[in-house]
C-alpha cells in the first residue's frame, strides 16, 4: 500500500528523493541553486533535493565508506562522541552539552558547539552526525519562522519537535544519525522532546543522550528534583558533564522570554578549582581527597 | 579498534645537551572508558635507564617484569650495569622472538636515552602520530635540561590532547648526568 | 589442464607466468622455456632461466611460484646427488621425476607448482615427465606447461611428428614457445633452450627480438592506400574503399 | 523506497563481510610494524658490485626514521639491502651474518655468496612471506661478483644490476636505460645515486638520503649519506618556552652522586713496630 | 666353548677380551642348528632350496614356509629362528616398496641386501636387543641380471654364485663348488639343488623333512614363484634316484 | 611493485562501486584579528605514487574569501567549481561578493545536498568577515562547520593540529606577561611545494609581507581586502 502511494504521489520527500535520483546528472540547474535558500531548497516546494549514488543500496554504499566504527579505515570520518542532556525544573530547562568531537582516536576538536539556537526560544542538542543535526535543526527554524509568520504565535516546543520528527523519519533507513532535545517554554511551561533519526519523539522531564550519556545520567539522577533551584540545578548540569571527561561545558538556561546561556566551563578548570575558580575546590577525585585530608575537621560552627 | 588502542597510552623520549628527558601520559583505559588516572608507563632499568612500554597493559606489565628479570642476570652474568646500546638490543630482540610466532605487542619504544641510536627524539603509543607533529615542530637540538623539560612537557600535553586514548597527566624524569628529575605535570583531565 | 590457478599463488609472491617445453627424440630431449618472472604487473625478471639442473643429464623446466619451484628443485637437485652416491650410478629421469612429484603430491596445499622434467639416461634413453599443479606423473613424447601452454596445445597436437630428428625437435619447441609469448601476457622475454644427449647438455638462447614470426605474415597496416586504386580496380571489379590509416 | 532495500545483487552475499572483519578486529589484528617502504638497488661493474639504498623508514603513512640504515652487514665483503618488514630484514639479516660467520669458521675459508644467498632463501621459504624481508645481496668472492635478489616469499634471482622495494620500478628504469656491461667505479657509483634519487623522489615511501657500499675483491667500501638531497631546511623560528611554561604538581630529584662528609678523626698511628 | 661363564657372553654390545662379541657367535649357532637352505645363481636366474624340517606329523603339509617373496623379483630363504626370519622377510619389503615409491622402479636386490645387513648389524649394537638367530640368502633377478646374497646375524652380507647355510652347509657347499653354475639354465638348477638338499639331509637325525624350492628367471618372466608342482616332483624324483646311486 | 612489500591475508573481496579515493596532502588555516591565512601543499598523490607536484590545493573565491579542500582531488575540484558558479550567480542576482559567513552556510548546505552521496573532501574557508576579522571555517565531508581560529586537515591532520594548538591557542602553557600573538607563522607540512594565501582585511598594516619570498599580490585594488599569496618550494621526497 505504501508503496503504491509512494509511487504516484508528487509531493513529500519520497518522490523529492527520487526525482533528485533521476536529476544527479545536471543538479546545478534544479531550481534550488538559486537566490538565497540556497540548499534549502525552494520552500514551497517542500524538503530539498538529495543526490542519491546510483547503486542498488544507497544506505549500504553511505555505511561502507562512513561508518568508522565499523570499519576505522573508511575513508570518510564523520565525526563522533558525545555528551548531551537536558533537564526540566522549576526554574525552566537546563541544557548541557560537551565540546569533544572525535574521529576514530583522533580527538577532532575539543570546542563544538553542541547546542543549536533554532530561535531566541528554542534549543536543540546536537548527538550523532554533526552535520545532519546542524542542518535539520537549521531547516527546523525556517519553519518555526513560518509558523510564526502564518500563526502570529510561537511554534509549541511539542509541535516544533513532531516537525522535526517527521522530517527525520521520511529519511529513515537511509543512514542518517541524529540524536537531540528540543528545549524551549511554551504555554505548558518549560519542556524538552527527545527526537532521533529512528523516529522516535519522546516528551520528558531528563534526558541525556550520546556516548558519555551513561556516565551523566548517573550523576543527574541522584541529584535532580523539580524544585532545584537555579543555582542547584547549573551545578547539577556541570557536574553531569564533568563526569563525562570532555574539555568544555557549555550551559543554557531556557526561560519563558527565550534562553540564556549560562557559561562555558573548562573542565581542566572545574576539576582543580571548581566553578568558582577557587584553587583546591575542585571536582576532581584526587583533588577532592587531597582537600579532605588536608583539613580533616576544619569547620566548627 | 587495535589492540595498542584497548587501554591506550603514550610515551615520548627527547635528547638535550648532556641529558636525556622521557615522558608518559598516566591514563589506562578500556577503550574509551577511563579507569586509572595514575598508571606508569616508563619503568627505571638502572639508575640511568628508563624505558617506556605503551599498549596492552597486561603486556606492559609482562614485559615490564621480563626485562627486569633478563636485567638482573645480565648484571649478575656481566658483573656491570646494562649499557643503554646493550639494553636497547635486549629489547629489540625480545620484542621480535620469531620461536614464538610475532607477539601481537611488536610496536613499543626503541630506546631511551642513548644518545648514538636518534639523535632528537623517538616517540610510540596511541598519540604517536600526534606527538610526531609537535616534536618535529618543537624539539631543536642542545636543550639545556630546564629547556628540554618544557620541549618535552608541551609536546606531550599537546599532543595527548589531541588523542582519545592517551591523557590524564602526565609524567616527566629528565636524565642527566648526576641526577634524575621527575615532574607530574598538572595536565587536562579530560 | 596444467595452466596456472593465479589464485593459489600466496599475496605477493613472485610468479612464474610461464611457457615451459620439453619435447623428446631419437636420443635425446629439448627442453625450452619463455623468461619472463612477474610480481602483479611488473616484471620482476626478463631473463630468467626456468631451465633448471637437477642431475648430469636431466633438467626440469618451473611453472608457478618461483619461490616454491625453486625449494622443490634445490631439493630435488640436493636428493639425486645423495642417491647417486648411495646407489653409485646416475639416477634415471624416471627416478628424478618421481622424487619431483612426490614432493609436489605430498606439500600440494602449500606448493603452486607445474614441473615437466626431462632429460637423457642410460636404462631408458630420453624421457620426459609431466608433473602438473598438485602432483601426479605422466610420461609424455611431448610436454607444455605453464599459463602460456593454453594457447598452443593445437598447435603442439597439429605439428608433432614421431621421429624427429635434433634440428627438426628445436625448431618445434622454438616456434612453440614464440607463438605461447606471443599470446600469453604473463610469459615474454627471451626464449631458452637445452639439447640434452648422451653426450652433452648444449644450452641456446634466441633474444626477444629474434624470436620467430612467421605466423604473422606479411606487414598489410595501410597496404589499402599504398598501392594505386586504379591497379585495385583492374583486378576487381569493385573498387574497394579506400582506408584512411 | 521499497525499491531500495527489497533489491539485491546477484552472487554472493557480501553483507556480513564488514561486520565480520569489524569482530576479527576485535582484539586480532597486530599493530602496525615499521615497515620500509623502499628502494633498494644493487649492480655489477668491472671491479666488484655496488649496492645502494634510501634511508626512509614508515609506519604507515608517518616517517619513523628520516636516517635509518638499510644496508646490512653479512661478512667483509658480502652486504645486504633490506625493504620490508624493517624487524624482519634486520633480524634476517643479523641471523645469516652470524650464521656465515660460523661457517667460516667452521670450513676455514670465506663463504661465497651463493652460501649466503641459499641461506636467507631456505629461511624465508620455511616461513612461506611471513617474515617480510625483501633482499639485494651482492658480495665479491672466490668466485668474483655475485648479485641476487631474493623475496619475501624465498625466490631468487641472479642479475647484473636488481632493484627491490616500493620504488623498484623508478629504479629500474634508471637501470634499463642507463646500465652497461663493465662500468667504471665512478659511472656505476652515479648510476647507482641516479638509481636511488629516482625512488627517493618518484616513490612517497622512499625518501631522505642515498646510501651506498662498494664491494672489490679486497676492500668494502660503505659510503654513509654519499647524497643528501632533502636535507631540511632551518626552522623559520624556535620555539623555546621560557621557564615556567608548564605547571607541574610534583617534583621528586634523585641524585646519583651521593656527596658525604667526611669527618676525620684523630686516630692514632699504626703500630708497626 | 671356553668363554662361558667368563661373563662376556651375557651382552651383544660387549666385547671379550680377544675382540669377540659372543652374542653374535652364538646367534650363528642358532642357525646351525637349522634345516639347511641353498641358493644357486645361474646363467639365467636364481633357484632357492630349503630342507624344511618337520617336527611334528600333525602339521599340515606346505605350511610354515621357509621361502618368502620380498617384491616381485626377489625372494629371501632363511636358515635359523624362523620368527627372525619372517620379521626381516616384513622388513626387507619395507624396504623395496620405498624404493618403489622413491625411485618409480624395482629394487636392486644388492640394495635391498644392503638395506638388510645395515638393518641386522644394529642388533649387534645394544645389550637391550638379541642379534638376529638366521642367515638369509636373497635371491633376485634385476636389471643387472641374477644376483644372490647371504646375510649372517653380524650384518655382513656378501654376494655368491652358490650359497648354502644351515646343519648341512659343510657338504652342500662341496656339492656346489663341483657344478659349473654360470653355464646352468635355471631348470637345471632346479634339479641340482633338489638332489643336493636330498644329499645333506641327515636321515639318522631328523626322519622327515620338506623340500621347499623357488625359482626366478627367464622362465617365470622374472618374478619370484615357487618351482611349478610337476618340475618339483620331477627333481624330487630324480634327487631320490641319484641319492640311491650315491649310496 | 608496491604489493609485493604488503604481506595481508587473502580475504574476499567484494567488486563495487566506489567512487573515492586518497590524494594525500595538508591544509592548514589560521586567523588573526585583521588577517587570515589559508596554507596547502601542492602534491597530489595516490598509494605511493605522485601523480604531480603542482595541483593546487587552495581557491581563492572572492577577495575576502579563500577554501581550501582536501581529499578525493576530483570531488575537490568539481566541489570548488561549483562554489565559484554559487558565487558568481549570487553576484549577479545581489551585485555584491557574497558574505564570507553566508558562503560557509553555502558550502554547508551544498556538502550537506550530497549527505547520502557524500563528497570525498575535507574543506576549511578562510578570509575576512564583514566586521573585518579574520576568519577560520571548517567543514565536515557532509556539512557539519564550526567557526575557529585555526584548523588543519588531511594526512598530517593530526600532527599539525596539536602543534597550533599549542603555538595559536598557547595551549598548556601558563601565560607570561606582554604575550603576543604572532603575526606569521612559519609552517612546516610535507608536500612538494607549498602555497599560503594571506587575506588581510580593509586598510590592515601589510606585516612585512611585501618582502617575503615569493609573494604575489591576487588582487588588483589596494583599497579593499587584498590576497597575497606565497609560493615556496619543499622537499622533494
Amino acid at each position: 500500500m505504501n508503496s503504491l502511494t509512494n509511487r504516484f504521489s508528487t509531493t513529500g520527500p519520497l518522490s523529492e528523493l527520487k526525482r533528485a535520483q533521476a536529476l544527479v546528472e545536471n543538479e546545478e540547474f534544479s531550481d534550488s541553486a538559486w537566490g538565497s535558500e540556497a540548499g534549502f531548497g525552494s520552500l514551497a516546494k517542500g524538503v530539498p533535493n538529495f543526490t542519491v549514488p546510483s547503486v542498488p543500496d544507497p544506505s549500504a554504499f553511505l555505511r561502507l565508506h562512513t561508518d568508522d566504527h565499523a570499519d576505522p579505515n573508511c575513508r570518510i570520518k564523520i565525526q563522533h562522541g558525545t555528551t548531551t542532556l537536558a533537564f526540566r525544573f522549576q526554574g525552566g530547562v537546563i541544557v548541557a552539552v560537551d565540546s569533544r568531537a572525535t574521529a576514530g582516536s583522533y580527538v577532532a576538536s575539543g570546542t563544538v558547539k553542541k547546542v543549536i539556537e533554532i530561535n531566541p526560544y528554542l534549543l536543540g542538542t546536537m548527538a550523532g552526525g554533526a552535520a545532519d543535526c546542524q542542518y535539520w535543526e537549521t531547516y527546523l527554524g525556517i519553519h518555526c519562522r513560518l509558523h510564526e509568520l502564518r500563526n502570529h504565535e510561537r511554534i509549541s516546543v511539542s509541535a516544533a519537535s513532531k516537525y522535526l520528527s517527521n522530517l527525520v523519519y521520511s529519511y529513515k533507513g537511509m543512514g542518517l544519525s541524529m540524536g537531540t532535545m528540543i528545549c524551549g517554554w511554551d504555554k505548558t511551561g518549560p519542556a524538552v522532546f527527545y527526537v532521533d533519526s529512528d523516529g522516535t519523539r519522546l516528551k520528558g522531564d531528563l534526558f541525556s543522550v550520546g556516548s558519555g550519556s551513561t556516565f551523566a545520567y548517573g550523576v543527574l539522577d541522584q541529584g535532580y528534583r523539580w524544585d532545584l533551584t537555579d543555582e542547584e540545578a547549573q551545578e547539577l548540569g556541570r557536574r553531569s558533564i564533568y563526569c563525562c571527561r570532555t574539555p568544555r561545558c557549555l550551559l543554557w538556561l531556557t526561560l519563558e522570554d527565550g534562553w540564556k546561556f549560562i557559561g562555558n566551563y573548562d573542565i581542566s578548570k572545574l576539576h582543580y578549582d571548581g566553578p568558582g575558580e577557587t584553587p583546591g575546590a575542585g571536582y576532581g577525585y584526587d583533588v577532592r581527597i587531597e582537600r579532605s585530608t588536608a583539613a580533616p575537621v576544619a569547620v566548627q560552627a | 579498534m587495535s589492540i595498542m588502542e584497548y587501554n591506550g597510552g603514550s610515551v615520548v623520549a627527547m635528547v638535550g645537551k648532556d641529558c636525556v628527558a622521557i615522558a608518559s601520559d598516566l591514563r589506562l583505559g578500556n577503550q574509551a572508558l577511563g579507569i586509572s588516572s595514575n598508571f606508569q608507563k616508563i619503568f627505571p632499568v638502572t639508575d640511568r635507564i628508563f624505558l617506556g612500554l605503551p599498549g596492552l597493559a597486561t603486556d606492559v606489565t609482562t614485559l615490564r617484569e621480563t626485562f627486569r628479570f633478563r636485567v638482573n642476570m645480565y648484571t649478575i652474568k656481566e658483573e656491570r650495569e646494562i649499557e643503554p646500546e646493550t639494553f636497547a638490543h635486549l629489547v629489540s630482540s625480545t620484542l621480535y622472538e620469531p620461536t614464538g610466532g610475532f607477539r601481537p605487542f611488536i610496536a613499543a619504544t626503541d630506546l631511551i636515552g642513548c644518545l648514538n641510536f636518534a639523535k632528537d627524539f623517538v616517540v610510540a603509543g596511541t598519540a604517536s602520530t600526534k606527538l610526531y607533529g609537535t616534536a618535529e615542530g618543537l624539539w631543536e637540538p642542545d636543550l639545556d635540561p630546564e629547556q628540554l623539560f618544557e620541549t618535552i612537557s608541551q609536546t606531550m600535553l599537546n599532543a595527548v590532547d589531541r588523542d582519545a586514548y592517551s591523557g590524564w597527566g602526565v609524567v616527566v624524569h629528565v636524565i642527566e648526568k648526576d641526577k634524575v628529575t621527575t615532574r607530574t605535570l598538572k595536565g587536562r583531565m579530560d | 589442464m596444467d595452466h596456472i590457478d593465479m589464485n593459489r599463488l600466496k599475496q605477493g609472491e613472485i610468479n612464474l607466468g610461464t611457457s615451459i617445453m620439453a619435447v623428446q627424440f631419437e636420443g635425446g630431449v629439448v627442453i625450452g622455456a619463455d623468461s619472463r618472472t612477474t610480481s602483479g604487473s611488473y616484471i620482476a625478471n626478463r631473463v630468467t632461466d626456468k631451465l633448471t639442473f637437477l642431475h648430469d643429464r636431466i633438467y626440469c623446466c618451473r611453472s608457478g611460484s618461483a619461490a616454491d619451484t625453486q625449494a622443490i628443485a634445490d631439493f630435488g637437485h640436493y636428493y639425486l646427488q645423495m642417491q647417486t652416491q648411495t646407489m653409485g650410478t646416475p639416477p634415471t629421469v624416471l627416478t628424478a621425476a618421481a622424487t619431483m612429484e612426490k614432493m609436489c603430491y605430498q606439500n600440494k596445499d602449500q606448493l603452486s607448482a607445474g614441473i615437466i622434467v626431462a632429460g637423457w639416461d642410460k636404462k631408458n634413453g630420453a624421457g620426459v615427465y609431466n608433473i602438473p599443479l598438485g602432483g601426479g606423473l605422466f610420461r609424455q613424447p611431448w610436454a607444455i606447461g605453464g599459463s602460456g601452454s593454453t594457447y598452443v596445445y593445437g598447435y603442439c597436437d597439429a605439428t608433432y611428428q614421431e621421429g624427429w630428428g635434433k634440428d627438426e625437435t628445436v625448431k618445434f619447441v622454438k616456434n612453440t614457445l614464440a607463438l605461447a609469448m606471443s599470446r600469453d601476457g604473463s610469459s615474454g622475454g627471451c626464449i631458452r633452450m637445452c639439447v640434452i644427449t648422451e653426450d652433452n647438455v648444449e644450452r641456446m638462447f634466441i633474444p626477444g627480438d629474434e624470436l620467430p614470426t612467421f605466423w604473422e605474415g606479411r606487414e598489410v597496416l595501410g597496404e589499402a592506400t599504398k598501392k594505386p586504386l586504379a591497379a585495385i580496380a583492374a583486378v576487381s571489379d569493385v573498387a574497394p574503399m579506400a582506408v584512411e590509416v | 523506497m521499497a525499491t531500495v532495500s527489497v533489491y539485491s545483487s546477484p552472487g554472493f552475499d557480501f553483507s556480513n563481510l564488514t561486520r565480520n572483519h569489524f569482530l576479527a578486529e576485535k582484539g586480532l589484528p597486530l599493530p602496525k610494524a615499521t615497515s620500509t617502504g623502499t628502494t633498494i638497488v644493487g649492480c655489477v661493474f668491472e671491479d666488484g658490485i655496488i649496492l645502494g639504498a634510501d634511508t626512509r623508514a614508515t609506519e604507515g603513512p608517518i616517517v619513523a626514521d628520516k636516517n635509518c640504515e638499510k644496508i646490512h652487514y653479512i661478512t667483509e665483503s658480502i652486504r645486504c639491502c633490506g625493504a620490508g618488514t624493517a624487524a624482519d630484514t634486520e633480524f634476517v639479516t643479523n641471523l645469516i651474518s652470524s650464521n656465515m660467520e660460523m661457517h667460516a669458521l667452521t670450513h676455514g675459508r670465506k663463504p661465497r655468496v651463493v652460501t649466503a644467498m641459499t641461506m636467507l632463501k631456505q629461511y624465508l621459504f620455511q616461513y612461506q612471506g611471513h617474515v617480510g624481508a625483501a633482499l639485494v645481496l651482492g658480495g665479491v668472492d672466490s668466485t668474483g661478483p655475485n648479485l641476487f635478489t631474493i623475496a619475501p616469499h624465498g625466490s631468487t634471482d641472479k642479475l647484473p644490476y636488481v632493484t627491490m622495494g616500493s620504488g623498484s620500478l623508478a629504479a629500474m628504469a634508471v637501470f634499463e636505460s642507463n646500465w652497461r656491461a663493465n662500468m667504471s667505479r665512478a659511472d656505476a657509483l652515479q648510476l647507482v645515486k641516479d638509481a636511488i634519487s629516482a625512488g627517493i623522489f618518484n616513490d612517497l615511501g622512499s625518501g631522505s638520503n642515498v646510501d651506498a657500499c662498494i664491494i672489490t675483491a679486497n676492500n668494502t667500501e660503505m659510503l654513509r649519506n654519499v647524497e643528501m638531497p632533502n636535507e631540511r631546511v632551518q626552522k623559520e623560528r624556535t620555539y623555546l618556552f621560557p621557564k615556567g611554561t608548564t605547571a607541574w604538581k610534583k617534583e621528586d630529584i634523585r641524585k646519583l652522586v651521593l656527596t658525604e662528609e667526611v669527618t676525620p678523626l684523630a686516630v692514632e698511628a699504626m703500630d708497626t713496630t | 666353548m671356553t668363554s662361558i661363564g667368563t661373563g662376556y657372553d651375557l651382552s651383544a654390545s660387549t666385547y671379550s677380551p680377544d675382540g669377540r662379541i659372543f652374542q653374535v657367535e652364538y646367534a650363528n649357532k642358532a642357525v646351525e642348528n637349522s634345516g639347511t637352505a641353498i641358493g644357486l645363481r645361474v646363467k639365467d636366474g636364481v633357484v632357492l632350496a630349503v630342507e624344511k624340517l618337520v617336527h611334528s606329523k600333525l602339521l599340515i603339509p606346505d605350511a610354515n614356509r621357509r621361502i618368502q617373496t620380498l617384491d616381485r623379483h626377489i625372494g629371501l630363504a632363511t636358515a635359523g629362528l624362523l620368527a627372525d626370519g619372517r620379521q626381516l622377510a616384513n622388513r626387507a619389503r619395507d624396504e623395496s616398496s620405498n624404493f618403489r615409491d622413491s625411485f618409480r622402479s624395482p629394487a636392486p636386490v644388492k640394495y635391498v641386501a644392503d638395506r638388510l645387513g645395515s638393518f641386522v648389524q644394529v642388533y649387534t649394537l645394544y645389550s637391550s636387543v638379541r642379534p638376529f638367530g638366521i642367515s638369509t640368502i636373497i635371491g633376485g633377478v634385476d636389471q643387472d641380471g641374477p644376483a644372490l646374497f647371504v646375510i649372517e646375524p653380524s650384518g655382513v652380507f656378501f654376494g655368491y654364485h652358490g650359497a648354502a647355510v644351515g646343519k648341512g652347509r659343510q657338504l652342500a657347499k662341496t656339492e656346489l663348488e663341483k657344478l659349473k653354475l654360470s653355464e646352468l639354465s635355471t631348470r637345471q638348477a632346479v634339479l641340482e639343488a633338489a638332489r643336493i638338499i636330498y644329499l645333506v639331509h641327515d636321515d639318522s637325525k631328523e626322519k622327515e623333512f620338506e623340500l621347499e624350492m623357488s625359482w626366478i628367471g627367464d622362465e617365470t618372466n622374472g618374478l619370484h614363484v615357487p618351482v611349478p608342482k610337476d618340475l618339483l616332483a620331477e627333481a624330487e624324483q630324480k634327487a631320490k634316484a641319484a641319492l640311491e646311486d650315491f649310496e | 611493485m608496491p604489493d609485493m612489500v604488503a604481506l595481508s591475508r587473502q580475504q574476499p573481496q567484494e567488486r563495487q562501486f566506489n567512487p573515492y579515493s586518497e590524494n594525500g596532502g595538508t591544509i592548514l588555516a589560521i586567523s588573526g584579528a585583521d588577517f587570515s591565512v589559508i596554507a596547502g601543499d601542492t602534491r597530489q598523490s595516490e598509494g605511493y605514487s605522485i601523480q604531480t607536484r603542482y595541483a593546487p590545493k587552495v581557491f581563492r573565491l572572492t577577495d575576502k574569501a579563500v577554501l581550501a579542500v582536501n581529499g578525493f582531488a576530483a570531488d575537490g575540484n568539481m566541489f570548488v567549481k561549483q562554489v565559484r558558479q554559487r558565487l558568481e550567480w549570487y553576484r549577479h542576482a545581489h551585485a555584491k561578493d557574497m558574505p564570507l559567513r553566508a558562503i560557509a552556510r553555502l558550502i554547508q548546505t551544498m556538502l550537506y545536498a550530497r549527505r547520502f552521496f557524500p563528497y570525498y573532501v575535507y574543506n576549511i574557508l578562510g578570509g575576512i568577515e564583514d566586521d573585518g576579522s579574520g576568519a577560520v571555517y571548517s567543514f565536515d565531508p557532509v556539512g557539519s562547520y564550526e567557526r575557529e581560529s585555526c584548523r588543519a586537515a588531511g594526512a598530517a591532520q593530526s600532527l599539525v593540529q596539536p602543534f597550533l594548538d599549542n603555538q595559536i591557542y598557547f595551549k598548556n602553557q601558563v601565560p607570561q606577561p606582554g604575550m603576543t600573538h604572532p603575526k606569521h607563522l612559519p609552517l612546516g607540512t610535507v608536500g612538494d611545494g607549498l602555497e599560503m594565501f594571506v587575506v588581510l582585511a580593509k586598510g590592515s598594516p601589510l606585516y612585512g609581507l611585501e618582502n617575503f619570498d615569493g609573494v604575489q599580490e591576487m588582487t588588483s585594488t589596494h583599497e579593499g581586502e587584498r590576497i597575497f599569496v606565497v609560493r615556496r618550494n619543499l622537499k622533494r621526497d
